[in-house]
């Protein structure tokens, strides 16, 4: 195994950039959840607390031209690849100015003209489809391209997620699959979803390199995907990369959470990545305290302008929409009465 | 006994088949403490130590083990999270649980739940209403209750049956439709129900837009149109003498479902209608589905998407001529 | 040229397709050296080095992967080994691939290619017709050419477009249908065509059927009856304008299809002509579908399972009322 | 791990009893291949030729009251297990005596009644199943049973081998998974069905034994199946067990398998375990030369009596068959014109 000696450090620069997006994807789920809780939002809400250093570690070392297709608990990682606070609350709160046009939503939303894919429900989906984009990459003669996806543990369970990796691993591609062992799936176990003694042990059944990391520490996080998306850039195939963290909030805003274990809460695993992040900061004096506070302030004042105006954005007109689920209008089937 | 929701009467369903029948379990995901997504299952898994339990999210595994167990003589009943993931599962459902007693004449007694249809800001992908696809495919029955009384009813009847069944159950009435008791005496298994009188017009329905469909009647009734309402219950096997012997009466038939439009259950209605009945018919039959696209999480564009009561007034309007 | 099968009419398309669009690429299982397994891919692997690849025994990536491919510009063209296994790689087709240009309008210009139908001694799991179930879903094209100019000439056409495209070829006329040369003009896509021109009854089918049901036309000819046939070519879109109008001139209308027919193609059919052209109709609409079983392995039963050119002949008649 | 120390030796009668089941399955598949290409055969016919040592040592293990989902290569494995002579001619000639009464064949033929379950074509499907069944003895309070099941090195690429397998390592059932690692996967050899170093790497990711065996030499097929089903039944959880051999014939009896690489026909892989096994028995002083074409004669005997009766017997009626998908017979619909 290559050692990234030179690599081995995370300068403050990097840190604090990715703590900055990391504290913007936090506020911004704060007052998603808080628009929830006040009706405002269409759709569920389900967020990323406590998932930001390893969602954010995976969208910072991608390029523009690189490939990722993001899953439920990815804000931090969706805002260091480049979506914004607008484009998240146009479809939170219904604009028919999002990406999506009010047809779909939420952690759905993507631009994959932009390589910013838009999830699919159905866990593991994504998986061979930024393999084959990666495979189509190739076939066009582009090097040098990363892909990265998400995953929960859970989604480790589905065919979707074996046949994906498999068929990437066979082709040797630059794909970086990044698995948030966040302990539960909604509100099933780990022991209920696998047997394995960690789901980094799965990498070797696929031939493919493994990666664990302390998902609460993200100079950790950051250094991991460093080193992952290098491997993978430089052709050294698929990278299994898995973290280890808790899911800070309930599965869904509609969710309480009672079913987490106490244990875990208070076990290292269930430590909040972004709080040990600014203490480094604090510690390493890379910045006061009265700077931290200043960030999450803009951050706030950035995010509530946003909402001020996107709440005065329309929503789709049904009249205006096309109902087309095709390309080609020819295709418009016409059916008695509809 | 205080008044009971649709999901309650699926719970109470459920605690009753576990309680009766100790061939009875039930596996899913999220279905043992947690009580599954929609608590249908809430507190089943403590009063039934070991018949109860959290499946991985492995919908293909889930179905494959049910119809694996049922074989054996069990009776799973299955939840899929939402039915849109039962296409995880799809494989195992139509190639292995619906062929498995044409081939070997062992029957396969499961039941696959889905929470079907569309609620609002649920989006394409945990709205589907899947009722015409299985039934497309021959060995499966495929129930679609549209009451209270029918929840509770049919899951219990389609845990005694010997052949897998696909038990359609619609999220918009989870919580909204209340009945003050639970049924005594039931429809067999593949009758549908009179569930308005009428003779101007028939409107075959079922599911959620068998309530759609009743608004719009009521809508009608003010203008002096009185409309007939048949609620299929089971879509397969389907009730055609209770359909037939409603459009002898009106002349007039509009099938309403929320489910899309190609070779849907108003399609295959209107088909067996026109072939067994053409001379019952009045005029041309008319049908209403959801919209050909995707379903629309925005719900602004999902209440046009799907059939709506004043939709239906409308096109019941244009098949009275009026 | 000597005479072409329909079966070398899919591997010319495809040969065409790869050479003529440097965006198109095959990927499937045994599809590269092989040739795949009824040779369809035959020497492509060779001539196009790096555009023909055999894919892992998984139908999921083998579509997911395609999907991707799409996003990116490419037109991958994708074969399931059977129809029937496209089950396996339901959930990209219907979910995935179908939605993407609703959702987020960025096409998905995918061709899957299903070998499809029964052959004698098939069985449940080598025999299926899947066109009605992907028809059900918006956003897919469903194909189902029914001769060897259509089989060359869709192919391509599917590959042309934006949309992705459940490509039924039918395992049944591989070998046996062969033409002198490959077409030159073509019907544009979603247009049916008139198969053979009559005035007593019409009989709308696709795929395999339209040879059983020439037949059938031919057998009644004898008689002195003359069958109108209308090929549907697609079954999504449907060309409903050529139909009715056939319709418009029999009066008469029986649909030949050979998969189930719960919601089948036959019945949508009906449907539409029902709800759109009543009163062309003079009697009740037909239907003729394969049984509601799966697909019986053994040949003496699997020939009268399907619709077979005597039964269209014989429900003929009774359209016919001699 | 423990040893097996008491086990480690396969006696020269076990041994003998696998070699003649071998043997009758060898003879069988050699007259219904020859039956194929005088057009007597309806359906396809797919042959277990070579993979015998590994089958058979599947089926010897299993007891009465154990589940057997034996896959398309498991002629010798069926009849280990229970299967006869006579139902396979059935299926293969199509008689409406044989278990599946025409409307199933050949490979896909079962009791499932009888624990030997009926596969469907669609590959790993099978897994799960067995999983559900044992879950079902379990609830039951049956124990020390063991569903066993095959499958070929494709088959593992199948999201139903990932969760059918995932879900009986949770849930610790006595289910054994023998891979017959044969090369290829039709014509698709291993380099582009998987990247992992062994197949049996996989084991670990589900956290379940894995097992490996030369699948060419019987002796060490029945002492890893020995040991993997104990191991089951004894509550040890899943086994996987792969075994590394060579199809000797074509995927099909249609295919030439003219695509399979000379250099593993040569090697050590590409031997014939039905010779080995034969070579064994003589070397050992087991039995003589004599004998061995004894037993062989005896085989082809019974196998051509049978082909006798069973072509006599009538095929399935259509106008007999009830055409019922539906084990009630009120939900028979009618459909105009069917
Ligand atoms: C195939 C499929 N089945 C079921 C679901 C419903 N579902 C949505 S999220 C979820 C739990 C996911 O758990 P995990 O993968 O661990 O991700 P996490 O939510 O913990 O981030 C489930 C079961 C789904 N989206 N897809
Ligand atoms: C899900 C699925 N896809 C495709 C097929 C078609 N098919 C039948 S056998 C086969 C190859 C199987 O290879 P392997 O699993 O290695 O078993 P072997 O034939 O080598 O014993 C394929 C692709 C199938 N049966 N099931
Ligand atoms: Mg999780
Ligand atoms: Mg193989």
């Amino acid at each position: 195994m290559p050692t990234f000696k030179e690599d081995a450090t995370v300068s403050s620069s990097e840190f604090i950039k990715a703590y900055r997006v990391m504290l913007l994807a936090r506020v911004l789920e704060e007052k998603l959840a808080s628009l929830y809780r006040g009706g405002m939002i269409k759709g569920g809400v389900f967020l990323g607390r406590g998932q930001e250093a390893l969602s954010v570690s995976v969208g910072l070392h991608l390029h523009k031209g690189d490939i990722f297709a993001p899953l439920i608990r990815d804000q931090a990682g969706r805002m260091a690849f480049g979506d914004t606070i607008l484009d998240t609350l146009r479809t939170y709160l219904g604009s028919q100015l999002g990406p999506m046009r009010g047809r779909d939503g939420n952690i759905h939303r993507g631009r994959p003209r932009e390589g910013y894919y838009a999830m699919i429900s159905h866990l593991g989906a994504m998986i061979p489809a930024v393999s084959g984009a990666l495979l189509a990459r190739r076939m066009k003669g582009e090097t040098g391209i990363v892909g990265a996806t998400c995953l929960g543990d859970g989604g480790t369970s589905t065919g979707a997620f074996h046949e994906g990796l498999n068929a990437a691993a066979v082709e040797k591609l630059p794909l970086v699959l990044v698995v948030a062992n966040n302990q539960y799936a909604y509100s099933t176990p780990n022991s209920r979803q696998f047997a394995c003694l960690d789901l980094v042990d799965k990498a070797v059944g696929y031939g493919v390199a493994g990666h664990k990391v302390d998902a609460t520490d993200l100079e950790q996080c950051l250094l991991t995907l460093r080193k992952a998306v290098k491997a993978a850039r430089e052709g050294g195939g698929p990278q299994l990369v898995v973290g280890d963290l808790l899911r800070l909030v309930g599965h869904g805003e509609h969710d309480d959470a009672h079913y987490v274990d106490p244990a875990l809460k208070s076990a290292p695993v269930g430590r909040d990545c972004l709080l040990l992040a600014e203490e480094k900061i604090i510690a390493k004096k890379w910045a006061s305290r009265a700077e931290t506070s200043a960030w999450r302030h803009e951050a706030e004042e950035e995010v509530n302008a946003t909402v001020d105006k996107v709440r005065r954005e329309p929503g789709p007109k049904p009249e205006e929409d096309d109902w087309m689920a095709y390309s080609k209008s020819e295709f418009a089937e016409h059916y008695a009465g509809a | 006994m205080s008044s009971i929701t649709y999901l309650e009467a699926i719970r109470l369903a459920q605690e009753k088949a576990l309680a009766d029948d100790p061939r009875v379990f039930l596996y899913g995901q999220d279905v043992g403490n947690f009580g599954g997504a929609f608590k249908a299952t809430k507190n089943l898994a403590k009063e039934f130590p070991g018949r109860v339990f959290d499946a991985p999210l492995s919908e293909d595994a889930i179905i494959g083990m049910a119809v694996g167990a049922a074989i054996e003589g069990m009776r799973p009943i299955v939840e899929m999270q939402f039915a849109d993931f039962s296409t995880c599962g799809f494989n195992q459902i139509v190639n292995h649980a619906a062929t498995l007693y044409y081939r070997t004449g062992v029957p396969c007694p499961i039941v696959v739940r889905l929470p079907s249809g569309g609620t609002s800001g649920g989006g394409p992908f945990h709205s589907q209403s899947m009722e015409a696809l299985y039934a497309h495919y021959p060995g499966l029955v495929v129930m679609t209750p549209a009451t209270v009384e029918d929840a509770y009813s049919m899951l219990l009847e389609a845990v005694a049956l010997d052949d897998p069944v696909i038990f359609c159950e619609h999220k918009f009435l989870y919580y909204h439709l209340k009945s003050e008791r639970l049924p005594e005496s039931v429809l067999p298994v593949g009758k549908a129900r009179l569930a308005r009188a009428g003779r101007d017009a028939t409107i075959v329905t079922h599911g959620a837009m068998l309530h759609e469909s009743i608004a719009a009647a009521t809508e009608l009734a003010g203008d002096g149109y009185e409309i007939e309402i048949v609620d299929l219950r089971t879509v397969k096997p389907l009730d055609m003498d209770t359909v037939l012997a409603s459009v002898a009466r009106t002349g007039r038939l509009l099938c309403v479902s929320e489910e899309w439009p190609w070779g849907g259950v108003a399609a295959e209605v209107i088909a067996r209608v026109t072939s067994e009945g053409f001379g019952l018919l009045d005029v041309a039959p008319q049908r209403l589905n959801a919209k050909d696209t995707p379903v629309p999480y925005h719900p602004d564009l999902w209440s046009v998407h799907r059939p709506t009561a004043s939709a239906i007034a409308e096109v019941s309007r244009r098949l009275l001529n009026i």
